[in-house]
């Protein structure tokens, strides 16, 4: 299936610094679902717990000066391209130490300096942008890459459909990772795309696409490199299809009555990427508990950042309108 | 609240929240008639990301209350090309927002196929859709956007503030004839009202007075008219006396209702949650200050969101968003004069 | 390539039928050019000559209650369809004997009683409305297919993507016609797709498809045939490819500077669909005069029909705006 | 036309029409910066659907004069992409009721990124347009859409009127760090204008006093402009003197021009092609009565189509839109008081 070929194995040594950063963004995770239900946290907010394999491979693959566009499922892309806990966390508190300063909120982490454009909160809304900014390095003959993460909903709007085209045609350095969780929100696959396999989408225009299984971050890590140095070689895009699984609920706080009973409960068994990344690795129950007491104490320490962080003063709303 | 209707003999009237009147009406219409159906993104098992069609799935199956991939603009056009068949679809966008993605379809199909047909076809769709700030949903889940489809001749736009004005209203526009946009506001969803026992449709043009007064008129929508409601309530307080009227239907206007209210308390304030500049309030004052100028003892006052989008955190997004401390202040700015 | 089998040959005498119908439309649209260069038609003009077996094969296919929704290039298809010719004209005239009544113009013939619910100025803008009838002939269990004609360049935009992906999920009776005539505007085909076999978007849904001869009206007819059929049924809805050439401008005016030279006296020795039917009928100059002449006749009468039309009075464009 | 300049020591300055104007703005820049760089549909090689960027292909080549498919958010988000990254680019939406297909892009992307990032970002793009009516393109071809985008913070809305007018905006378009939405009309690409021999910038935000008068100000944009001009000059002949304001910049607005303007004349007409019900003369209007209340002596009058879609019937297109003599009217009637 793969025309571009996996390449770039990583070694154990890396292997291990991927498992400290997925069990980062799923200790962040479960931190941001308590702090929720705590009422602390305002707005809207959507983990990705089940899918950070994803975030993390690809994230790790990228070269400095590599740039992502996020979307409303953000926390772990912006951990894993760099963005400090602390930051995000006082974002979701909403205080001006917050990677947007207070102004954007979970569904609009952005980090400029470290090559995060922003995530979207309109589904498909960030793919035009990655064209552009990849059009702009292929103008200036620069050796950057730019990578769209979206999930299996947004590939049936139309603004991913002209992107994608985009891309293609001019051949812009640029890589689609598409998150098939299989579902969008409440509605299963089934219900929103009539076909099974989604590289399907990208053969409409003649791109390249990888088919991956997105729970094993050593794939991904591969895939990602061999789509990247793809795109960075000026051989056009590729679409990266991750097949992943979202082990909660849509939003933090959903009841997930639509979801088949059980369902959750299996893939947690079998489709956990911390899991399976830590047999991967035969950590023994000491390594485990170690790197989960790092991640715990980073997370628990944003947490305390975030709340001794500072609120913005109600005018600062009319600051940043304009430049 | 007041405007609301005693039933006959002083039998207690049915409570419903906004959200059980919209549900209500969806329901009422799909078991009267074959061609009601809905169809939305998640408005199936899960009832709509605000709950609204909950239970709707049990009782009218998934072909009449269809889940959608998320495609606003095919949404739209779907519903365009039922509603021409002489269905009578209803479509949900889960946010305003999201409008912008199905503009094309609402705004040079939906509005023009009548006319540019030289009347051969009719469009009875109704597009419903949800916003608004107030829980901090960030910049792309909470703007107000009714001022632009007031702009485009060939849709109605409807924008309830009570339980029993989105049951009747909605009622109004699924058996209207035309494309009609209804925009509900996320924070009123459980706000609740007395409803009439049966439903009764409410005309689509006819404004609502929430209250009689002297002193000066506050033209509100949406969350507004709830705030409005408080600042007039407070405004008593200091001897003002403010007259209430929610239009609840932006296109077509009940001009001669808002008018006939101004030349008789001589001062108008108007106020909603979208941006002041262009918003709805422009309309507004300039029908006003234009047909009741001889009356007016003082410019009418705008009163609307700061000009920016809605931050996330929450101090910000509550300075930037009018609440009714801001319509006290132009009811007294407006009678300071 | 198509699964969905050709099927109900037409006969001699239809064939010939087809040959009047493509001439009329063939001597409309020249009568087009010939009175926008007069200075009597306003407004933006779009014909179809070279694409006029699609129009002819298609619309011979369908059945009574069959409805269809066209583009700016809609002469071709509204005659087709079974509007007269007197009532086309005189809507391009702005009467109000027009088949719009003199609101619509030639961007906006609609004959809804005929089952021809519109052409459209907005690329793409028709085929989501094709998608919702054919929904309400499910509905309502009714034999009918909507079928809705796009070009080339339609492929590109995200409605037609989304509309596409709506119909195979739901399995609506509906036929997307794809008139392939390799240019959009100016813009080659090589400047706006990045595959040269289009039914490739059809293959992105899981859509039958078919690649078709739009030169051959019988093999047009044919296909349309078996695709209607096959929508009819219940078996889903079908992409009909119709590889055509526009052998004119984009536009009545239209310099075609950009385009190379000889390709469209080149395409008029080799292409044009007329000319073939001609050819595979055998005709002899005698009947081709014949049948010339009425064609002409009948143009010529519907500029007289529509030159002795009523002007709508001014006040007339307050109507119809609300029903 | 009144109101263009002279150059130094009585040499004659060079006259550009209005869509000359445009190419060599776009072309001046792109000489000067290889990050300005403009795409649309058919901008190559036939140069544009109205002519503008003939020419230009050959000078710039392909890579910088991007001929593009038809996917007008897909364009306008690659914009917006490539701004981001510090580029100037220059997107061509062929006719301005397609603004309703990049609508997305336009209101939640271009005009927050900035703010959501909290200041980390810039959004240099320049989106041209244009549109309207009086060559009966019918419904979907002909309307106008410039009043959306003045509602929507985060936007800059321009809409000049006149050859030296468009090619100093324009200019400042592109150098502006902001998103910037420019609207052409397409009945002005003919009309010629002396413009300075070298490029002035003009600021956005400054209004253009058309031509001074005492009785009455007539706030006018795009092709209302010319029209206003003709009013003025036969109201002049019945004694009545009419001072001609264009904003040329709708978003950020020169209210203190305007407003100056009316309280000297203590008398406003505004006037535009689109719709009136929620065009810009609504916040003209809303403004006007606001700040020179004390100074009017009529309601401000508000000239704009009437609220249908545009016709294709010549006779009935004509009547939709306003022409000199609704203009004319108006001022009658705003002097009659
Ligand atoms: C254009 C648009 N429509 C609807 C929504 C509401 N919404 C938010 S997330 C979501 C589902 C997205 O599904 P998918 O792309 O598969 O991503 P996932 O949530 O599974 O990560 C929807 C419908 C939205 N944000 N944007
Ligand atoms: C959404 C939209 N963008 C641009 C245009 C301008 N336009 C009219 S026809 C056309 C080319 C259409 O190409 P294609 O779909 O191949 O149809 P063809 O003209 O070849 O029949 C364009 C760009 C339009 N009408 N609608
Ligand atoms: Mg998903
Ligand atoms: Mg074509």
């Amino acid at each position: 299936m793969a025309k571009v070929e996996k390449k770039g194995s990583a070694s154990e040594e890396q292997l291990r610094e991927f498992f400290r950063e997925m069990l980062l963004i799923r200790r962040f995770e479960e931190k941001v679902e308590e702090r929720f239900r705590a009422g602390e946290l305002p707005g809207f907010l959507h983990v990705a717990i089940g899918q950070e394999a994803c975030a993390v491979g690809v994230c790790r693959a990228l070269e400095e000066g590599d740039i992502i566009a996020s979307t409303h499922r953000a926390h772990g892309h912006t951990l894993a391209k760099g963005t400090h806990p602390n930051e995000i966390m006082a974002e979701l508190y909403g205080k001006i130490e917050g990677c947007s300063h207070g102004y954007g909120g979970s569904m609009h982490l952005y980090d400029v300096e470290r090559g995060n454009l922003g995530a979207n909160a309109v589904v498909g809304g960030g793919l035009p942008s990655i064209v552009g900014a990849a059009l702009a390095f292929k103008f200036r003959d620069e050796p950057r890459v730019g990578v769209a993460f979206f999930g299996d909903g947004a590939t049936n709007i139309g603004t991913v459909h002209e992107a994608l085209n985009l891309a293609q045609l001019w051949k812009v350095p640029a890589v689609f990772v598409c998150e098939n969780n299989h579902w969008a929100e409440s509605t299963p696959a089934s219900q929103h795309v009539p076909i099974t396999d989604l590289t399907k989408r990208a053969a409409a225009y003649g791109m390249e696409a990888m088919r991956i299984d997105g729970q094993d971050v050593e794939e991904v890590y591969q895939a990602a490199h061999a789509a990247l140095d793809h795109a960075r070689e000026g051989r056009g895009p590729v679409f990266l299809l991750l097949e992943t699984y979202r082990l909660t609920g849509h939003y933090v706080g959903d009841p997930q009555v639509y979801r088949p009973k059980g369902e959750v409960e299996e893939l947690r068994q079998t489709q956990d990427p911390v899991t399976k990344l830590r047999e991967r690795l035969g950590l023994t129950d000491e390594e485990f508990e170690e790197a989960d007491r790092e991640a715990r104490e980073l997370v628990e320490a944003s947490v305390e950042f975030a709340k001794n962080g500072t609120d913005p003063k109600p005018e600062d709303a009319l600051k940043n309108v304009y430049a | 609240m007041p405007g609301t209707r005693r039933g006959q003999k002083g039998r207690p009237l049915p409570e419903l929240s906004y959200r059980e009147a919209v549900r209500d009406a969806l329901s009422q219409a799909m078991r009267k008639d074959e061609d009601v159906f809905i169809m939305g993104e998640d408005i199936a098992e899960m009832g709509g990301s605000m709950g609204v069609t909950q239970g709707m799935l049990d009782e009218f199956g998934p072909e009449r209350v269809r889940n959608t991939p998320i495609s606003e603009i095919a949404l739209v056009g779907t519903g365009i090309g039922a509603a021409m068949q002489g269905m009578r679809p209803v479509v949900e966008v889960m946010y305003e927002d999201f409008l912008t993605l199905a503009a094309e379809q609402l705004v040079n199909q939906a509005a023009k196929h009548r006319y540019m047909s030289g009347g051969q076809l009719k469009v009875p769709l109704t597009v419903r859709t949800q916003g608004g700030a107030g829980w901090s949903p960030g910049a792309q889940h909470a703007q107000q956007l009714e001022a632009w489809f007031v702009h485009i001749p060939g849709l109605k736009v409807l924008f309830p503030s009570t339980a029993s004005d989105v049951r009747g209203l909605l009622w109004s526009a699924i058996y209207d004839d035309n494309p009609v946009i209804l925009f509900e506001h996320r924070t009123l969803y459980g706000l609740k009202e007395e409803v009439p026992a049966e439903l009764e449709p409410i005309p689509i043009g006819k404004a609502r007075v929430h209250r009689e007064g002297e002193d000066v008129t506050v033209v509100a929508t949406g969350r507004l008219v709830h705030e409005a409601l408080s600042a007039a309530a407070e405004a008593e307080k200091g001897g003002v006396s403010v007259e209430v009227v929610d239009p609840r239907t932006l296109q077509p206007l009940d001009e001669e209702t808002i008018v006939e209210s101004v030349k008789k308390t001589n001062r108008c304030v108007v106020a909603h949650e979208a941006v002041t500049r262009m918003g709805f309030g422009a309309e507004v004052a300039a029908v006003v200050q234009h047909q009741a100028f001889d009356w007016l003892d003082a410019p009418v006052e705008r009163v609307g969101a700061k000009f920016t989008p809605i931050p996330f955190a929450p101090v910000m997004e509550e300075f930037v968003v009018p609440h009714a401390d801001d319509v006290l202040e132009a009811i007294q700015q407006t009678v300071g004069r």
